[in-house]
């Protein structure tokens, strides 16, 4: 027997003239009016004075990172842009005579690096896929523009936003431990 | 030139007579009706003025009845036509052409 | 003012009563500007938010304290939204009666103005009466021209050509119609104890023998509910219940034409409440104050009159937003059961109660 | 020069014979709808006939029972049935024809009738009544009661009618 009768117990002459109802309204609004006007309690947060704090594991805008010394961390490797579903990254390479990379141990840097960030979901399989850790999700939430062009975010504004990322780096312990063995990879 | 009575009666008369063509040419039930609404009114401002030219209030209490049972005439016959209409989806008069439903 | 003694009595009373008008007018439709203000800050305190709290015209910088002040309250607020309303776009969709489309809105707010010209919002001010028309039947003046009200609501229903504000509007006059007979059955015990139509007289009557709310509590509740229900507010807001109707008969309207029908709903509030204030509480007057309970020919006091008449006013509005969240909706059948089978007999019981009992202490 | 009512006089009684017009050959539109409200204008403009005539009680109970009440029943009931096929239902001429024809006529032995007699001599300014609440309820309770308790009945019937004729089914 999956249904239950519930047993309605009929009003009482009190209760059909509506006053317990009414006065119950009334005391829960006066409740929660004194706590507004004259305690300040109000749930409301004013959003441009007061910002939101974002949880651990929000994913909002894609940045490109650089390391502790200030070098860039991405390799050029193109695999975020292929692997980006709605193709929201272009990457264009160095090229045979293109600049090479500012850090050791890397061979070369992207020439420009793009983000359509009205084309992106935030999904973040660009920071997955990231052997080099150079493209993080961040905690960005108002993302903002007046025009679609100013919504391409070139490599030096993607740099200027995501900062410096520690994390691991990678090349420099793999160098260390060469060292260490005496071998050398590259 | 004063306004007397005669003025209001000459207005109730015609009001009259447009209530009265109204019933004549119109063919739908409602208008009819109507129409009927305005020669009640009609008869209505004649029974005012008289009152109020021969001081008399008796014609405001006659004008206040008449209201009264123009107000249940209406209920009435609006229910009439709705029930007229139930039975044969027409509110015109061309279309009651049987004595029998 | 000297010139006013050489004008012509008929010449001194337009005069007059076209500033009455405009000064009323004026002040109407100001209330109801910022009715829409208090309603939107009384319900955010009740739902622990902070309302309206932005607009700001740009020379309010340069006031240093209470500037901020007012537009934490929203003071401006109501300028903001009028001037959106005039600036939206106005649609008007393809297959709705355009006559009846465009006039709708306007037919709902002139009785709304209208009703408030029989009510004394003030003894005297100098020589002049405050009422813009001192009726003997104000009363059923006021009656009349609310029941002319059912109209914009209704051709808005049949102008908009969609079933929505259809329905919203057969509820909504079915609504109004129900209850202007309560409504008008629970002040006639009022005037049986006046003995008056005259909202002049029963003023004076209560500033003499006390309130008509002590005397007469059932015929003020029954008048409170009804005016709910007349103005369409929560718990009786049936005809544009959002969340079964869409919006009830201004699903299809934009822009002035929905501004006008709110102008309509607060104006109409605006009048029952002054209504309420002028049959119940005293109108323009005070208890215990001889000064306050007889007009009188100094201006100081006349402007106070007028000030305590608002005031009273503006609780009774203060209470019609409040009921808003206190109730939850009704449903239509639960409507019309509370309108035909409580308030009528009540009313009608009422009636011949106050009826007997004047009777009795008249002979 | 004229008096200020009388030129209210003859603008309200233009309003009303207008509206009157409009309510039932309005050229421009067959709607009943357009019909009831032009109904509607024709009785506020003759409450204002009969607030000229002093008749106050008497103009508001017309707006408040006729424009409040009974045509807004007209319009629910207008709205409810759905009277589309009138718009495009055709005038037929010889009606129109003979039917404005009897009309004027009446209208002529009215208008003459009225013109030839000559208006009695109480009608004169100065001891006209008041059509004040008060004195007509004193009229209705004491020489008009049992028509006034007849009248009661009356809508009694009435109502009990009405429910009854719109029932659906009478079981």
């Amino acid at each position: 027997m999956s249904t239950k009768v519930v047993a309605r117990a009929p009003l009482t002459f009190y209760e059909r003239t509506y006053l317990p109802t009414i006065l119950s309204g009334l005391k829960v609004t006066a409740k929660h009016f004194t706590d507004t006007v004259f305690r300040g309690k109000t749930v409301t947060m004013e959003y441009p004075e007061e910002r939101w704090v974002v949880p651990e594991g929000y994913r909002g805008a894609p940045y490109l990172v650089k390391d502790q010394e200030g070098a860039i961390k991405c390799v050029s490797c193109q695999l975020c842009e292929f692997v980006c579903p709605p193709k929201a990254i272009r990457i264009t390479p160095p090229g045979a005579d293109g600049a090479p990379a500012d850090r050791t141990n890397a061979e070369k840097m992207p020439k420009e690096f793009e983000i359509n960030m009205l084309r992106c979901i935030f999904c973040g399989m660009c920071q997955e896929v990231c052997p080099e850790e150079a493209i993080f999700l961040q905690k960005d939430y108002s993302l903002t523009g007046e025009s679609r062009a100013e919504m391409i975010f070139d490599k030096a504004k993607l740099l200027k936003l995501g900062g410096t990322h520690g994390g691991v780096q990678k090349w420099k312990h793999k160098l260390e431990g060469a060292k260490a063995q005496e071998v050398f990879p590259v | 030139m004063n306004v007397g009575l005669q003025h209001y009666l000459i207005v109730s008369g015609l009001l009259f007579s447009i209530g009265l063509l109204g019933v004549v040419i119109r063919r739908n039930l409602i208008v009819i009706f109507m129409g009927l609404e305005l020669m009640l009114n009609a008869a209505n401002l004649s029974l005012v003025a008289f009152s109020r030219y021969n001081s008399n209030l008796d014609g405001q209490v006659m004008v206040f009845f008449t209201i009264t049972v123009a107000a249940a005439e209406v209920a009435v016959g609006l229910a009439l036509i709705v029930a007229l209409y139930r039975k044969r989806q027409t509110a015109h008069v061309e279309d009651l052409i049987t004595l029998k439903f | 003012m000297e010139f006013l003694q050489y004008l012509s009595p008929s010449t001194q009373f337009v005069l007059f009563s076209a500033l009455k008008i405009f000064a009323v007018f004026g002040v109407v439709m100001t209330a109801v500007a910022y009715a829409v203000l208090v309603e939107r800050k009384v319900s955010a305190w009740i739902q622990n938010r902070v309302g309206p709290n932005r607009t700001a015209p740009f020379f309010i910088n340069y006031l240093p304290v209470i500037g901020p002040f007012l537009v934490r309250l929203g003071i401006f607020q109501p300028m903001a939204d009028g001037l959106k309303f005039l600036l939206k776009e106005d649609f008007t969709p393809n297959y709705v009666r355009k006559v009846y489309f465009w006039i709708a809105p306007a037919i709902t707010v002139i009785p709304a103005l209208m009703t408030v010209a029989v009510i004394p919002f003030g003894s005297t001010l100098g020589t002049e009466k405050m009422v813009i028309a001192d009726l003997n039947v104000g009363i059923l003046y006021t009656f009349g021209i609310v029941s002319l009200g059912v109209y914009g609501i209704v051709l808005a229903g049949y102008g908009s050509n969609s079933k929505y504000p259809f329905l919203g509007s057969i509820r909504s006059s079915a609504q109004m119609i129900s209850y202007e007979i309560p409504m008008g059955m629970s002040v006639i015990p009022i005037f049986l104890v006046a003995g008056s139509l005259n909202l002049g007289d029963i003023i004076r009557y209560q500033a003499e023998h006390g309130w008509m709310i002590l005397k007469q509590p059932v015929a003020f509740v029954i008048f409170l509910i009804a005016a709910f229900a007349e103005t369409n507010r929560l718990p009786f807001d049936l005809p544009e219940s959002e969340s079964e109707l869409v919006g009830g008969y201004h699903t299809e309207y934009s822009s002035m034409k929905l501004a006008l029908f709110f102008l309509g709903e607060y104006a109409n509030m605006i009048a029952s409440s002054a209504m309420m204030v002028t049959l119940f509480c005293g109108g323009w007057t005070l208890p215990f104050v001889t000064a306050l309970s007889t007009p009188s020919s100094s201006i100081l006091i006349g402007l106070l009159h007028i000030g305590v008449f608002f005031a009273k006013m503006a609780l009774f509005m203060i209470l019609f937003i409040w009921v808003r969240w206190m109730l939850p909706r009704f449903r239509y059948d639960q409507l019309m059961d509370i309108g035909w089978r409580r308030f009528i007999p009540a009313a009608l019981i009422n009636i011949v109660v106050t009826a007997l009992v004047v009777a009795f202490l008249h002979d | 020069m004229p008096q200020f009512t009388d030129i209210l006089f003859f603008g309200l009684a233009g309003l009303v014979l207008l509206f009157g017009f409009l309510t039932v050959a309005n050229p421009f539109s067959r709607n009943p709808v357009t019909s009831a409200m032009f109904l509607v204008l024709t009785i506020v403009s003759l409450a204002g006939l009969y607030v000229l005539l002093h008749a106050f009680f008497l103009a508001a109970v017309q707006v408040l029972v006729y424009a409040g009440a009974v045509m807004v029943l007209f319009l629910f009931v207008i709205m409810l049935l759905d009277l589309k096929e009138e718009e495009h239902r055709r005038l037929k001429s010889g009606i129109l024809a003979v039917g404005s024809l009897a009309v004027v006529a009446f209208v002529g032995i009215l208008l003459a009738t009225l013109l030839k007699a000559k208006p009695a001599a109480s009608a004169v300014a100065g001891r006209l009544v008041e059509g004040d609440t008060a004195k007509l309820g004193t009229l209705l309770f004491e020489n008009w009661l049992l028509p006034f308790e007849i009248l009661s009945v009356l809508l009694l019937v009435a109502m009990v009618g009405v429910i009854l004729l719109t029932k659906k089914d009478l079981k």
